[in-house]
């Protein structure tokens, strides 16, 4: 069990020690990297492909079946097609900040994938303030979209790019938020220490994750709605929305400035999506101390596949949202909400001393009730809210 | 209260997507060129020239009358009239087509050719998957004369009432002459069209 | 070999002056707002390097003081533009020597 | 050897876009430009150790304050494209040489003074969790004014760029054409 769960870590180790030794941390952060990328490299091409046949199979079609077994080989087809484009670039474009935006969406989002615990002993760096980082480098991705879409002088562009930055400055608000219980449960702002938190049974059968109690259970939720609006993915795609856009900010972008905008957003998704698994599911862990014959990868990818399935059936389910929906959603519903969480959070640490019969019940009952009134009462509100009056400000 | 939309949906889109791997017939996909979807009766792309019996230049029905090239909105049919006769299927003496082109890059698939043709001669076709290697789709006599049997394949109930007609002025035809001059033997191929039809429509001067 | 305390000094000071020279030389408000933010930054480093390269590096005062300072900048920030946007909407320029007049 | 060449390249990459934040014409590249001159400063904070305010800086330079410049320059836009504009001030060579007068008057003593040349001392760390102590303890009142600071200017921004209330009302549709809109966020109950 443990060569198998350890044996990237090994191999690692090995690797590095067959260069010299001055070079040897070099070496070593080489690997971690061509790990990194060649594994979520490999899983945007294997998304992409499986995406597109769940989505089709959720609308009772077949989905991509024509380039080799199954349509396996669909992503080279793809990555063919954009890689030998023609790469446009507009006459009246920002010609440098239109070539840059690309890669300033990328590098960061591939850094992001540094500080994620993706087995026992699997990170590239343990920072001590990795969740900090993680939001930190994040947040570059907004100019970098603000780049695209100004640089391309396209109206739709830079609207796009404007609705980008709107949602992603409201939506990290509730993302923030909710990942807060969380660290004060760890004590900790290092992904390591976060997951290992999360060791551990309560009463033998129930994993010890965070989303295995209210407040985590709703975290959790709050989340994984703030990480789809983050990442641009359905129903909150709207920056790209085809229908009113044409497609945002991608608009003047082809060949392989867009594969890199594509692998961008796919590689943002994933990264937020294992960052979802730290927080709320065990990391690594095994759900059971039974189960951990299984590697520690092997989890991990086990709970982000599955939370990648999620997004996919809720991409195949709902419609896109209005602007001024979203917004709302983002302010009036989700950002209250995660600020209740936070002090059922407190609650339930506060009343962890309760020792009478019953009081993990009571305690649940309380956490749940405390949980499910806001979220009718503002789920009311934000249905019966007066219609919205559009002016609009700049667009004389 | 606010989700419960999206538990449906999420339910409806699940169901479908396990449905879709144990139930073949949820998938509603053609999977086109392997399998093809009989087209609608009415469907009709490019015109094409009925033949009857075996041979196309000489059962042709067409006898260069021109109205379809008069008609043809897109001016994309060209005829050129054969100085030679011949007999048509009620034995009387017609023109015949000496060149017949359709330029298929400038039909627009409208009928109106079909509609106004006198002699039923052109029709229709259903064929769809043209696409060509050149820009030039000049369909020639040989390539527009297909036999009476594959109109009746693709548009069975004009194609009956057409045989019907057809059929029913040749039996007219025939007792005229029967009529003025009853020495003389029968012209063959007389038998009615749904008896027979493979070998329904002998030409008449065989 | 680590840099010395006087290369972040010198660092610190010339981001200093080039704030400054944007601050004092260009027009648009809002670059003089940028210069005024790398004029606080180059303040900020001044306090890091400082903690780092000081004798008390455990009571962690340099960090403690930016970490202020940058919220501070923040709010700075989110004002002074919001005055840009204001006074844009009643002048028509975000032009500094524009803004000569008192009367509204 | 690595660390000063690390520096030395993070310096002048980090100056290099403060010149071009200052100097440039498009308002936008200035913007950017200040923004990559942010993430620099960053990294020379990583470099001293310095790792939570680092990501703090990214976090609140380059994610909030470079995208309200930008955003500002986006809603003063017309302003830059009047004809025959000059970007600088009249008395931009006055201004120069002042900034450089500040400069001599920073880096003359710093370079003259060789208590400032000594290497770091022991490695030193400002770990997450004594920050957090340290905020909740030495400087809880600071941080409560920080948090009263903030949301002052929250409300103030919001305050001073809102738009008058008769602008608004000249703008907007008559309510007799307005549709009854329900803003519901997802689908039917």
């Amino acid at each position: 069990m443990n060569a198998l769960d350890q044996i990237f870590v090994a191999a690692g180790r090995w690797m590095t020690g067959l260069a010299p030794a001055p070079l040897q941390p070099l070496v070593a952060m080489a690997l971690a990297i061509a790990g990194l990328m060649a594994v979520f490299g490999t899983c945007f091409a294997v998304t992409t492909i499986f995406e597109r046949k769940i989505l089709g199979r959720m609308q009772n079609r077949l989905g991509p079946n024509r380039v080799g077994p199954f349509g396996l080989l669909q992503p080279m087809a793809d990555g063919v097609k954009m890689l030998t484009k023609e790469d446009i670039v507009p006459f009246s474009a920002d010609r440098v900040v239109h070539f840059l935006a690309p890669l300033a969406l990328t590098v960061p989002v591939w850094l992001a994938f540094a500080v994620l615990p993706f087995g026992r002993n699997m990170s590239a760096i343990d920072l001590n303030a990795g969740i900090l980082f993680f939001f930190a480098i994040g947040s570059a991705s907004e100019l970098a979209v603000f780049m695209a879409g100004w640089s391309s002088q396209n109206k739709y562009a830079l609207l796009g790019a404007m609705r980008a930055i709107a949602q992603m400055i409201s939506y990290e608000v509730p993302l923030v938020l909710a990942t807060i219980p969380v660290l004060m449960a760890a004590g900790s702002l290092s992904l390591t220490d976060i997951v290992l938190a999360q060791s551990g049974t309560v009463m033998g059968v129930v994993p010890r994750w965070n989303v295995l109690t209210p407040w985590g259970l709703a975290g959790f939720a709050l989340f994984m709605i703030a990480a789809a609006a983050e990442s641009n993915r359905c129903p909150f795609d709207l920056p790209e929305g085809e229908s009113e856009l044409i497609a945002g900010f991608l608009t003047e972008y082809s060949g392989f400035k867009y594969a890199l905008f594509f692998l961008g957003e796919y590689l943002g998704l994933f990264a937020v999506t294992a960052l979802a698994v730290t927080l709320f599911l065990g990391g690594w862990q095994a759900p059971l101390p039974a189960l951990e014959w299984f590697p520690s990868w092997g989890w991990f990818a086990v709970k982000f596949s599955a939370l990648i399935f999620l997004f996919i059936w809720v991409r195949a389910t709902l419609p896109r949202l209005r602007l001024d929906q979203l917004l709302s959603f983002a302010w009036k519903f989700l950002v209250p909400l995660a600020l209740v969480n936070l002090f059922v959070a407190v609650g339930w640490w506060q009343s962890s001393a309760w020792h009478f019969p019953a009081a993990l019940e009571l305690r649940w009952l309380l956490g749940a009730g405390l949980l499910a009134v806001p979220y009718v009462w503002l789920g009311q509100a934000l249905k019966s809210g007066k219609p919205v009056q559009h002016h609009y400000s700049y667009a004389e | 209260m606010l989700g419960r939309g999206i538990i449906k949906g999420l339910w409806e889109t699940g169901r479908n997507f396990c449905g879709s791997y144990y139930d073949p017939a949820r998938l509603t996909t053609v999977q086109y060129p392997e399998a093809k979807l009989a087209p609608w009766e009415n469907a009709r792309t490019v015109p094409f020239l009925v033949y009857d019996g075996k041979d196309a230049i000489a059962g042709l029905r067409c006898t260069a009358c021109t109205i379809c090239e008069q008609e043809c909105p897109a001016h994309c049919i060209e005829i050129v009239k054969d100085t030679a006769k011949r007999a048509d299927y009620l034995g009387k003496m017609q023109l015949q087509p000496k060149v017949f082109d359709i330029d298929a890059m400038v039909c627009m698939s409208c009928g109106i050719c079909a509609e106004v043709c006198p002699f039923d001669s052109i029709k229709m076709d259903q064929v769809f998957d043209l696409a060509g290697g050149s820009r030039s789709m000049m369909l020639t006599l040989k390539e527009l004369a297909k036999s009476n049997e594959y109109f009746r394949l693709i548009h069975p109930t004009e194609a009956a009432v057409v045989d019907a007609a057809r059929a029913e002025e040749q039996r007219k035809a025939q007792a005229k002459k029967a009529a003025a001059s009853p020495a003389l033997p029968n012209a063959p191929a007389t038998s009615p069209v749904s008896a027979a039809p493979a070998r329904a429509a002998t030409p008449a001067v065989a | 070999m680590n840099p010395l305390l006087t290369h972040y000094l010198v660092v610190s000071a010339l981001l200093f002056s080039i704030g400054f020279a944007g601050a004092v030389a260009r027009r648009s408000a809002i670059i003089v707002l940028i210069g005024i933010e790398l004029m606080l930054n180059a303040a900020n480093l001044n306090f890091i390097a400082f903690w780092r390269y000081g004798a008390h590096s455990e009571a962690l005062t340099g960090v403690l003081f930016v970490l202020f300072s940058i919220a501070i900048a923040a709010a700075e920030a989110a004002v002074g533009l919001a005055l840009v946007i204001a006074i844009y909407r009643q002048r028509k320029t975000t032009q500094v020597d524009g803004l000569d007049r008192l009367k509204g | 050897m690595l660390n000063e060449i690390a520096f030395y390249l993070i310096a002048a990459v980090t100056l290099g876009f403060a010149v071009a934040a200052m100097a440039l014409r498009q308002l936008i590249h200035c913007a950017l430009c200040a923004a990559a001159a942010f993430a620099g400063l960053a990294m020379l904070y990583l470099q001293l150790d310095a790792d939570f305010v680092g990501f703090a800086q990214l976090l609140v330079y380059v994610g909030a304050i470079a995208i309200l410049i930008v955003f500002a320059v986006l809603l003063t836009r017309n302003d830059e494209i009047l004809p025959g504009s000059r970007r600088s001030s009249p008395s931009w060579l006055m201004g120069i040489a002042a900034a450089l007068l500040v400069l001599s008057g920073i880096a003359l003593p710093i370079l003259n003074s060789p208590s400032l040349r000594h290497a770091p001392t022991a490695t030193a760390a400002a770990p997450v969790k004594l920050i957090g102590v340290e905020l909740m303890t030495h400087y809880v009142l600071p941080l409560e004014m920080v948090g009263i600071l903030l949301t002052a200017a929250l409300l103030g921004a919001v305050v001073i760029a809102m738009r008058e209330e008769p602008e608004t009302k000249t703008q907007s549709r008559p309510p007799a054409a307005r549709r009854v809109e329900t803003s519901e966020v997802v689908s039917q109950p």
